[in-house]
């Protein structure tokens, strides 16, 4: 059987091949034929018989699937039949709503890792390691990724969007000669690559020139996604939101240098940023109204897309982020959320045509198919192998690529803990009164988050966290320098 | 004075009596069913709010009791209190923003005039947009360079290209209260009109041979014959007006900060967001108290505005 | 000043003011069918453009267009074309679930609040405090019972069913229905009907021949009210719908942007297709309208 | 035809709103009788009784010897005319006249003339086509009638048809009722508040007070032999003259006085024992310029009807007391006459208003 979808699969793109020219409108062509991991998947599929699934991802990262779903579904009869679509910020909250109704509606959800804790803990989520065994398939990710897709100690989820943030900084203008030397006449040092985030800051400052819209800073400041920057800031100074115990440690000096440092890039932001989500904010970024900025990987593609409108093709430098000293040595952390992943309902009665169903788009070569699309660039490279795949590196540019890499190395989650969506409304919430400055000073804002925490952690169980945090510490990059 | 020298005959009474009766039921009881079909509803709230339910610790009906802790909670918590207040001044002042644009809108209108229809159909379109779409046409039009910002431009003076409406805290609120106006002028507008063009004319003509003027027949006729009409459109439009979620949702989602977060926006957070169903249970039913409470106040002042409409009309009409 | 300059004077000032209200709504409405026409480049142009330069149909052929076929075009073409609307649902059945749940809901509550309307101006089923305490059902905003509502549902399995849309929209519309439609049947005559009797009609024929005609534009008055309210209703429906009866405000919402910044000519093309059936039939039965808003507050 | 029994008939609306109260009546076959009262008296409850839209709280109603309290108001056999004309005001005439026999599933020829037949007999063939809206009250009212008579009831029942019409056009209508009672022969049972209509349609009037009723008789029988200060007062035009006063009878002659007036009641009354009561007499049974006067009084207007002249006299009383005479010029505003009563018309009514016979 394995050979007839070989079969099948080659002939279909080898038709394409020639009915189309130019390959760099073929997403991964002459690439994704099917392998024996695929096979393995399609066989353990096949024993399942037919299922229609119901699934609830946002429309932008379905148009990636179709195609996979209809191989799939001739290869098994196990299809994504209805697709709700629900945008990123909102799945989440539904994906909750579903676990306390205990319902089996959907299948499977496209959900942030982070919510993986909760969603575990509510009792709606399928441990995949047995199923994953049973198919023979190897679940490979970038680093301590792995760890992403797990709650203590058990696989819960098939990742499909990376989605580290690296450094994005304008090629032409901090290379241009004439800013170079106006920089160094100003600030008596040669204009250099920041290391930590003052440096940035200063740099940004200088280049931040809102009468030619032109704004420093392009990371957001709105209010469901802020806290993303924050954790940041907050892991490069040393600090860890929880203790051992699980007492939040946001009152610590770590904790208010990390804001201090979150509320100083509203100097260098668009007046309007403390509305703005990434639908604001990519287009400016694209059309060049924003220096510098750490922002998700997929942008990469989406400047550097040949087929995608932007204004500032082959006009940035991408790289590692700065980091900080704060805690006495250099340590740089990059943010990776939300890492979006598949995880299936326990309550579903199509769980295990489910479970295929996401292993199959989450192989290495499918996976490689969704991310390295030209156009569709939703999902970000995650998988080992993608660094190096052509079409994956053709789509986000070799220098794009090495700094996703090299981000990947320091790469860390926001808390990853039970009751996460809990916690990063408190410091979500609060951050974004101080930003629109209904609140201010660090103490007085920490010391807010704090509190309202502290009432998430009795809520929550703190015996239960205290079993969740060696495994959130675990997440940790091992290194404060990728080399 | 005798009473019925004649019984009735026993054991029926007529087909009529019977016939309305058996209309009363037939009509009630699919009202009665409903409100047993969703009885569970608000016992279900009940026990939400006496419990204490993390769906991560336990099952729902494994919660623990805790009294009245949460409503202690909820009342004492000035997230809550600072949600009400916004809630209603959101309410208070598209109510009043929606009444004065619609009431000078009617007055303008309610007599025949070239161009009539058209403006008519034109001022009525605002209530047959579907909130959300408000919301996400005023995100296409108020930014700093954005279409109104623009617009405004032309006609005022300064350059207001870099106003912002939404992102500045002290005036996000004024900018959805401007979109409730916007979207429910057209309601107190009908009102108004079906109002003023009921007025009788006598009282008027009686008055301006009198030789008041304008005003004072405004003022001194007009006004109190209107009054339960205004009632009316204040209080439906107040009360909508607490409930209002989409347009402020679609919109900022109570951002920035909590500048914009009225008391659907904080539930919705509370139950959707924190996942707090026993916080949301108690603190629904703080907002259903209030909430009930405003409402018998404004039955109270409907009825006596009603009951005094009914008398100034009530012809001797038996009651059947 | 004489009469004849007052008259004038008002008249002006009378289509000064409208003027400018007229602008302060058609603004608004202009840009977003102005938007829908525009290419991505023009959505936030500044200066802002209005009229636009290359007006197409583009944004309704990617929200409205139909789905890629396999038939009728190659897999090449679709793999870069299909799901433009940034959307993995085309909103062909959002507007059919909302139109059949909105009419059927509307429907419902206007007739069976006629008929309570009937027995309450007529047989007084309902005492004038219950009546007032009916419109508490309306006055509870919906957020405070979407919890254990969703909760419920979920138990009686009427979770994302038409079935379960269409009767909390009938339950929070209710109120409005009985009120409004009180209001026609207390301005028909009761003699009129009793002549009808009288003269040999049943109940049902007096109500058949003779009531429902006289308050038939009152119907259509509240029918259009009604249907605003559950047309655009969107928190219940985006907390009761999952994927079989999603409707077209929870859809709209699905567009809120993309890689590409705010797709505003889509979500314009979209909420044009959702506000344009609403603003036909309240064009059309516009002169019904005046009538049915004052629930008895004004008689004549 | 008809004969309407009203047994023990008692409407309470509410929980203590007694509007008619232990009604017992009978209304012969072919008989006109007008119901007739202050507004609040029960007479349109007892009509509507009688049609069958209101629930008797107790008692019994037969029409022919059937009792149908049970009965719908379609099947008793009863033609009703209401205040307003009631019209259907989307039908056209000859649809609302045709409506009784549709509904009773009369064949369409037939019913076309049988439009025919009562329209001319109320004389609107030329509406037929017409709206209710485009006719006048009078036509609306005839339309009415029509309507009515098209189902051919074999009583009408009328609840004021003429009160929404101008005083021309009701006399023309209260004609043509008389004239339809004289050719049909029907049982008619009318209700009004207005006196006049009472007199000159009736052949029994019922007067109604507070849901009781007052006084049943002829209109003449009711003019001249009021039961009550009530029904003495509301019969008549200008209405009777009723002062209050003191009547003494210590010596056995007994005398009445108040407001300025002296006057030694006739021999009918020498058995009245003194107290307070009222003296009532009809403006056309007083007596000016005559010698012996009961008291001397002014003239302050002088209203020429032209058959008649009314003159009126201040004195004191509540109302001014108002004679009729005959047309003459003879009386000038501020003329002092003598003033006396018809010894044989003078009434006296109890302080409870009940008439001293």
């Amino acid at each position: 059987m394995s050979e007839k979808q070989i079969k099948r699969r080659s002939l279909l793109k080898a038709g394409l091949a020639t009915a189309v020219a130019g390959p760099a409108v073929l997403g991964g062509a002459g690439k994704a034929y099917a392998g024996p991991e695929e096979d393995a998947v399609i066989k353990a599929g096949k024993k399942l018989g037919g299922a229609k699934l119901n699934g609830m991802m946002w429309g932008l990262y379905w148009r990636n699937y179709p195609d996979l779903n209809r191989e799939f579904n001739k290869a098994t009869g196990i299809s994504m039949d209805k697709v709700s679509d629900v945008p990123n910020l909102q799945i989440p909250q539904r994906a909750m709503a579903e676990a306390i109704t205990r319902s089996g509606k959907f299948d499977i959800f496209h959900v942030e890792s982070m919510m993986i804790p909760s969603l575990a803990a509510a009792g709606m989520l399928e441990p995949l390691d047995s199923y994953m065994k049973s198919a023979g398939f190897d679940l490979k990710m970038v680093g301590n990724f792995e760890t992403f897709m797990q709650y203590q100690g058990k696989t819960y989820a098939m990742p499909t969007d990376g989605n580290v943030c690296p450094q994005f900084i304008r090629k032409d203008l901090f290379d241009n000669p004439d800013e170079r030397k106006a920089f160094a006449d100003k600030h008596g040092k040669p204009l250099k690559w920041p290391v930590t985030w003052e440096d940035e800051l200063e740099v940004m400052k200088f280049f931040h020139r809102p009468d030619k819209e032109l704004y420093g800073f392009g990371g957001l400041r709105d209010k469901a996604n802020s806290s993303f920057w924050y954790w940041m800031y907050l892991y490069s100074a040393g600090g860890f939101p929880f203790d051992d115990d699980a007492n939040p440690t946001l009152n610590t000096p770590a904790a208010e240098y990390a804001f201090d440092t979150w509320l100083a890039r509203k100097q260098v932001s668009h007046p309007e940023a403390s509305a703005w989500g990434s639908p604001q904010m990519i287009p400016r970024i694209r059309n060049g109204k924003i220096f510098s900025c750490q922002y998700w990987d997929g942008i990469i593609a989406l400047i550097e897309s040949p087929t995608a409108k932007t204004k500032t093709r082959g006009m940035w430098h991408y790289g590692l982020v700065p980091g900080s000293k704060f805690s006495g040595k250099l340590i740089h952390r990059a943010f990776s959320a939300p890492v979006m992943a598949m995880v299936v309902n326990k309550h579903s009665p199509r769980k295990k045509q489910a479970v295929a169903w996401a292993m199959y788009m989450s192989t290495y070569k499918n996976s490689a198919e969704v991310v390295g699309h030209p156009k569709f660039t939703f999902h970000d490279p995650w998988h080992p192998k993608h660094m190096t795949d052509p079409q994956v590196t053709k789509v986000y540019t070799k220098p794009g690529i090495k700094s996703v890499e090299d981000n990947l190395l320091v790469t860390c989650p926001p808390p990853y803990v039970t009751g996460y969506q809990e916690f990063k409304e408190v410091v979500d919430r609060n951050l974004s009164e101080a930003y629109a400055g209904r609140k201010k000073g660090a103490k007085k804002v920490m010391g807010d988050i704090q509190n309202e925490w502290a009432k998430i952690i009795r809520k929550v169980g703190k015996r239960k966290l205290k079993r969740e945090i060696p495994f959130y510490k675990a997440m940790m990059p091992k290194v404060d320098v990728p080399s | 004075m005798a009473t019925a020298t004649i019984a009735q005959p026993k054991g029926r009474r007529s087909t009529r009596a019977r016939g309305v009766r058996i209309f009363k039921w037939s009509a009630l009881s699919p009202l009665i069913l409903l409100f047993l079909f969703l009885m569970p509803v608000f016992l279900l709230q009940i026990y939400f709010s006496l419990h204490s339910w993390t769906v991560y610790l336990s099952t729902w009906f494994d919660a623990e009791f805790v009294g009245l802790e949460l409503f202690q909670e909820v009342l004492t918590e000035g997230r809550f209190w600072r949600a009400m207040g916004r809630s209603l001044l959101f309410a208070g002042l598209s109510t009043l923003g929606c009444f004065i644009s619609g009431f000078i809108l009617a007055l303008l209108m309610y007599k025949p005039f070239r161009g009539q229809a058209f403006f008519y159909i034109l001022f009525i379109l605002p209530m047959l947009t579907v909130p959300v779409v408000i919301a996400y046409t005023a995100d296409m039009l108020l930014y700093e360079k954005g279409p109104i910002n623009g617009f405004l431009s032309y006609f005022l003076p300064g350059d207001l290209s870099k106003f912002t409406w939404l992102a500045n805290p002290d005036i996000a609120i004024f900018t959805i209260i401007l979109l409730e106006v916007w979207n429910w002028t057209p309601f107190v507008f009908i009102i108004m009109l079906a109002g003023l063009s009921s007025l009788p004319s006598e009282p008027v003509e009686a008055a301006r041979i009198l030789g008041a003027n304008r005003l004072q027949i405004f003022r001194e006729i007009q006004l109190p014959l209107l009054r339960p009409v205004i009632f009316l459109a204040l209080i439906l439009r107040f009360l909508e007006a607490m409930a209002e979620f989409p347009k402020t949702w679609g919109l900022i989602q109570g951002g920035p900060g909590t500048a914009t977060e009225t008391i659907p926006i904080y539930l919705y957070f509370t139950t959707w967001v924190s996942f707090d169903i026993s916080k949301g249970a108690a603190m629904s039913y703080v907002v259903m108290v209030i909430m009930i409470f405003i409402v018998l106040t404004a039955i109270y002042v409907l009825r006596r505005e009603k009951r005094a409409i009914d008398a100034l009309h009530e012809t001797s009409r038996t009651e059947a | 000043m004489n009469r004849v300059m007052k008259a004038r004077l008002f008249k002006i000032f009378r289509y000064a003011m409208l003027l400018i209200w007229s602008v302060i709504v058609a603004f608004p409405i202009f840009w977003i069918v102005s938007t829908s026409f525009k290419p991505d480049w023009e959505w936030h142009a500044w200066p802002p453009v209005y009229w636009s330069q290359e007006a197409s149909w583009a944004n309704y052929r990617a929200v409205w267009g139909r789905e890629e076929s396999p038939r009728t075009s190659t897999e090449a073409e679709t793999k870069t074309a299909r799901y433009e609307s940034h959307s993995a649902n085309k909103p062909w059945q959002a507007l059919w679930n909302s139109l059949y749940i909105a009419i059927t809901a509307t429907a419902l509550s206007v007739a069976f609040g006629a008929i309570l309307a009937y027995g309450v101006s007529r047989y007084r089923i309902l005492s004038e405090i219950r009546m007032f305490q009916l419109l508490v059902l309306r006055m509870i905003p919906p957020i405070v019972v979407a919890a254990p509502l969703t909760l419920y549902y979920s138990a009686i399995h009427l979770m994302d069913t038409a079935l379960g849309l269409i009767i909390v929209y009938f339950i929070t519309t209710l109120p409005y229905s009985v009120w409004m439609t009180k209001s026609f049947v207390d301005e028909v005559p009761v003699e009129i009907e009793q002549a009808a009797e009288i003269l040999g009609a049943t109940k049902w024929q007096a109500i058949r021949e003779v009531i429902f005609p006289l308050i038939r534009s009152g119907i259509v008055a509240t029918f259009l009210f009604i249907l605003i309210l559950t047309w655009s209703e969107y928190l219940l429906s985006l907390m009761l719908s999952k994927v079989d009866v999603v409707t077209l405000p929870v859809q709209l919402a699905k567009y809120e942007g993309s890689d590409e910044g705010r797709v505003y000519g889509h979500q314009a093309a979209l909420a044009v297709g959702i506000t344009l059936p609403l603003m036909v039939i309240g064009i059309f039965i516009r002169k019904h309208l005046v009538r049915g808003f004052t629930f008895g507050m004004v008689k004549r | 035809m008809a004969r309407i029994e009203l047994k023990g008939l008692r409407k309470v609306f509410g929980r203590n709103i007694e509007a008619v109260k232990n009604l017992d009546f009978t209304i012969e076959e072919g008989e006109f009788v007008v119901i007739v009262g202050p507004s609040g008296c029960g007479k349109t409850t007892t009509l509507r009784m009688v049609a069958g839209f209101e629930e008797p709280t107790a008692g019994e109603i037969s029409i022919d010897g059937r009792l149908v309290n049970d009965v719908d108001p379609g099947d008793r056999g009863v033609g009703m005319v209401f205040q307003t004309h009631a019209l259907f005001p989307h039908k056209t005439i000859a649809e609302n006249i045709e409506f009784g026999p549709r509904m009773k599933k009369v064949p369409p020829e037939t019913r076309k003339q049988k439009v025919r037949e009562v329209a001319d007999m109320v004389r609107i063939t030329h509406l037929l086509h017409k709206l209710p809206v485009e006719c006048s009250g009078g036509e609306a009212q005839r339309a009415a009638l029509a309507r009515t008579l098209i189902t051919d009831p074999a009583a009408f029942l009328l609840d004021e048809p003429l009160s929404s019409l101008d005083a021309k056009l009701r006399r023309e209508m209260r004609a043509e009722i008389d004239r339809l009672h004289e050719e049909l022969k029907k049982t008619f049972v009318y209700v009004t508040h207005d006196q006049e209509e009472a007199m000159t349609l009736a052949d029994r009037i019922v007067v109604m007070r507070l849901g009781v009723i007052e006084q049943v008789g002829t209109p003449l029988e009711i003019y001249n032999d009021p039961v009550s200060y009530f029904v003495a007062d509301f019969f008549g035009s200008p209405s009777m003259n009723l002062i209050s006063g003191k009547v003494d009878n210590s010596n056995g002659a007994p005398a009445f006085s108040g407001f300025g007036i002296e006057y030694t009641l006739p021999d009918a009354y020498a058995g009245v024992a003194s107290g307070d009561y009222t003296l009532g007499v009809r403006p056309e049974h007083i007596v000016v310029g005559s010698q012996d006067a009961a008291f001397t009084c002014d003239i302050q207007l002088v209203e020429p009807l032209g058959k008649d002249t009314l003159l009126y006299f201040e004195h004191g009383a509540e109302r001014p007391t108002i004679a009729v005479v005959e047309a003459s010029d003879r009386f000038k505003e501020g003329e002092q006459l003598n003033i006396t009563f018809d010894p044989a018309r003078v009434y006296l009514f109890e302080p409870d208003g009940k008439r001293v016979r």
